[in-house]
């Protein structure tokens, strides 16, 4: 497969977009473990729930 | 020391947690250099030989108005009284503050300079000219600016007028900063002369701002 | 009938959790899947007879360009539910759609660019499709500020929904007025494409990676909401901590020693 | 050490607040200025604390440092409570205690007095005005200065609040500090009378 004489900036946004895409991915996951993480932490602490069930608890 | 570690730190945290302003000054000046080429058309030779100048108008806009809330926040929560009666002077906490504002509000907008010079056709000795005058001009604006944003609170208004009062001192600045941006790009001047004396402006105002201003708190409160 | 069954049973927050755990890995997989097909056409997608091999970048480029404005239609859905129908996840769906909306946007323009520069010699032309791109990131952004610029996310919620209510209303109107404004601008060639002008050759490969992207959206939607869910519990239950603190002290925890003091 | 005042004369905005007032007090001695709104008392707090200019008169303070000045000796505990919603509430104690500098007092045991230990992470913004005003009280604690000049101190506060701030000015008082507080609620502690506006 030749891209002929464009073929950097084929890649380039080729690779731009799996980056940002990544990019999103990978703070998305990580936002979810620091959000289960403070619930944690709080609920260990004593402070739960009005319903009674675990906060961090998501099924 | 320690003292204005503690505040520099301070002001940077509160910049950029959630309510704080750091980031709104670069989309401020991002929109403002969008909007310059409807105004003059898209004619990309235009732009380019504009293009100086509408980033250093950009830049001066943004970081004034960022600076609005730079001792107003302080003085509605009465975190100035204390600054006041501590035993830190009061010149150096006011340039505390400012370099605080500069790294939050001020160093986004050089980092932005590259990707605005794209849009206004800029090639890169020329991005490169108008950022490094900008790193060099625009502690001056923080620094004056930071005279205007004392006096805000001795008036008890900031916003317009402040724009009115401190605009007119940053002239020399906006002069010498485009002046060594259109001499790096297509002469017939030398980079080195306007860009010595806008260097020349940004130290004389680190001097000068935070005694005007700790003056203007002193006479203010109330 | 079922439709208004469904929006009630998931404007519970934690059935709408549920739901999310079920079936996120779904999406996901179904996203991976289609994207590594649309990916594998557009590699053997033969080249353009004008652009050459630059065509490829379409194939990336139109995607997101149209995911640009299908999110913020979304949005604007969303800020109607939070208007005029009060729908507790309304505001949710809203703030978490925004940086994914902008992300797409970054990507539509810096590929357009990208693709331009061949076309145009410059990496930027001021051509009237990409500058209201620019436009729309720039709302994006501002929007984006506004949900971080207001602490109590309801307050946001309201503010930032009749934002993106009038935003909805103007991007037509700042269209047309970009497109009169631009004298150069070459006729919106994006519905043409998808019209007759396009090859069949290109049309597939585009239509399965439009698909893959939508379906990207909405896996990283539905995660983002989740996060968003979980913030808004944490802060509800720090602020049950702050009022419990009071109360404990009320009680007569009375001062404790502090010692040399 | 000796906080002494003497004819001391305040004018705000034209208009007069107070005129030959005289104050003194000295190391574990609490002084309670009193009057009915508008006689001044937190006009002299201010001047006391160097924040207004007094339009005669002076100020002294014996037998502190002699390095620093009356305002730079004291703590101020004014209306507003200077926090930052932003910050968590040991981000904004640990900001004062750092930056007023001097002799300093461990964070967490300042935060554990006035009963706000477990919500040390939390947002200050989440803090009710009782809680704001503990905050405010952990600040004086944190950083040991000989003068208090507090403008109604336990205005906000809770009774176990009182109760608590009560301890901590014998506390301060003990250890010779000394106290000018503007009130118009009983202090709760020992404290001479500074009658305004009744006279004048």
């Amino acid at each position: 497969m030749s891209l002929g004489p464009y073929t950097s900036f084929i890649v380039t946004s080729y690779a731009l977009v799996a980056a940002v895409v990544l990019w999103l991915i990978v703070w998305i996951i990580a936002d979810y473990r620091r959000q289960q993480a403070r619930l944690k932490e709080i609920e260990a602490s004593g402070v739960t729930r009005r319903s009674g069930r675990s906060a961090a608890d998501i099924r | 020391m320690s003292a204005l570690a503690a505040l520099i730190r301070r002001d940077i945290r509160i910049a950029l947690r959630v309510g704080g302003g750091a980031l709104i000054g670069v989309l401020f000046f991002l929109t403002v250099t969008v909007l310059m080429p409807f105004a003059v058309g898209p004619d990309l030779a235009l732009l380019s030989r504009l293009g100086p100048a509408i980033l250093w108008l950009g830049a001066l806009l943004a970081s004034l108005l960022t600076l609005d809330r730079l001792f107003t926040a302080d003085h509605e929560d009465g975190s100035l009284d204390l600054i006041v009666m501590s035993r830190t002077p009061l010149e150096l906490a006011c340039a505390a503050k400012a370099l605080a504002h500069w790294l939050a509000a001020g160093l986004p907008l050089i980092i932005a300079t590259p990707i605005l010079g794209l849009l206004l056709n800029l090639d890169g000795t020329a991005t490169l000219a108008v950022a490094a005058t900008l790193l060099a001009g625009t502690p001056a604006l923080t620094f004056t600016g930071m005279i205007g944003a004392a006096l805000a609170v001795t008036l008890h208004r900031g916003g317009l007028l402040l724009a009115v009062l401190v605009l007119p001192l940053s002239i020399p600045v906006l002069i010498f900063g485009v002046a060594a941006s259109q001499a790096a790009i297509s002469g017939p001047l030398s980079f080195g002369t306007p860009f010595s004396i806008l260097c020349a402006l940004s130290l004389a105002s680190l001097v000068i701002g935070p005694f005007a201003a700790a003056a203007s708190l002193r006479h203010g409160l109330d | 009938m079922k439709l208004t069954e469904t929006l009630t049973d998931l404007a519970n927050p934690t059935r709408f959790l549920a739901l999310t755990a079920r079936i996120l890995p779904w999406l996901a997989a179904m996203t991976a899947i289609l994207l590594a097909i649309g990916l594998y056409q557009s590699a053997m997608a033969p080249d353009d007879y004008q652009q050459g091999a630059t065509v490829k970048i379409m194939f990336i480029h139109v995607p997101n360009a149209w995911l640009s404005m299908f999110v913020w239609s979304v949005m604007s859905v969303a800020a109607l539910g939070t208007l005029v129908w009060r729908h507790p996840l309304a505001d949710v769906a809203a703030k978490a759609a925004a940086p994914i909306g902008a992300a797409f946007t970054f990507l539509a323009l810096v590929t357009g660019s990208l693709w331009g520069r061949p076309m145009w010699g410059t990496y930027w032309e001021w051509d009237a499709r990409l500058t209201s791109v620019l436009i729309l990131f720039l709302m994006y952004l501002g929007l984006m500020a506004l949900w971080r610029a207001v602490e109590d996310p309801s307050r946001a919620a309201r503010a930032a929904a009749v934002l993106t209510l009038v935003g909805a209303i103007n991007i037509p109107i700042i269209k047309f007025s970009v497109d009169w404004w631009n004298t150069l601008h070459q006729p919106a060639s994006v519905i043409r494409m998808g019209g007759s002008t396009l090859d069949k050759a290109f049309l597939w490969p585009l239509l399965v990676m439009a698909i893959a992207f939508s379906l990207l959206f909405v896996t990283l939607h539905l995660a983002a909401m989740r996060n968003e869910i979980l913030r808004r519990r944490v802060r509800n239950l720090q602020m049950m901590q702050a009022s419990r603190v009071a109360f404990t002290s009320e009680a007569g925890a009375g001062p404790k020693e502090i010692g040399a003091a | 050490m000796r906080l002494s005042g003497r004819n001391l004369k305040c004018v705000r905005g034209g208009r007069e607040v107070f005129s030959g007032l005289d104050l003194s007090a000295t190391s574990g001695e609490a002084l309670a200025v009193t009057g009915p709104n508008g006689a001044g008392k937190t006009s002299l707090l201010r001047v006391l604390a160097g924040l207004l200019a007094p339009a005669e008169g002076s100020i002294a303070l014996e037998g502190g440092d002699a390095e620093l000045s009356l305002p730079e000796q004291a703590h101020y505990l004014g209306h507003r409570d200077a926090l930052k919603p932003a910050l968590s509430v040991m981000e904004n104690l640990s900001f004062w205690r750092e930056f007023l500098g001097g002799d300093t007092l461990d964070a967490d045991r300042c935060l554990a007095a006035v009963a706000l230990d477990h919500a040390a992470h939390l947002p200050a913004a989440y803090l009710s005005a009782g809680q704001c005003r503990r905050l405010s009280i952990a600040r004086l604690l944190s950083v040991r200065r000989p003068v208090w000049l507090l403008d109604e101190p336990t205005s906000a506060l809770d009774a176990a609040g009182q109760e608590m701030f009560i301890g901590l000015m014998r506390d301060h008082l003990a250890s010779g500090g000394l106290i000018v507080a503007a009130t118009h609620l009983p202090l709760g502690i020992d404290a001479r009378d500074l009658r305004m506006g009744g006279a004048a």
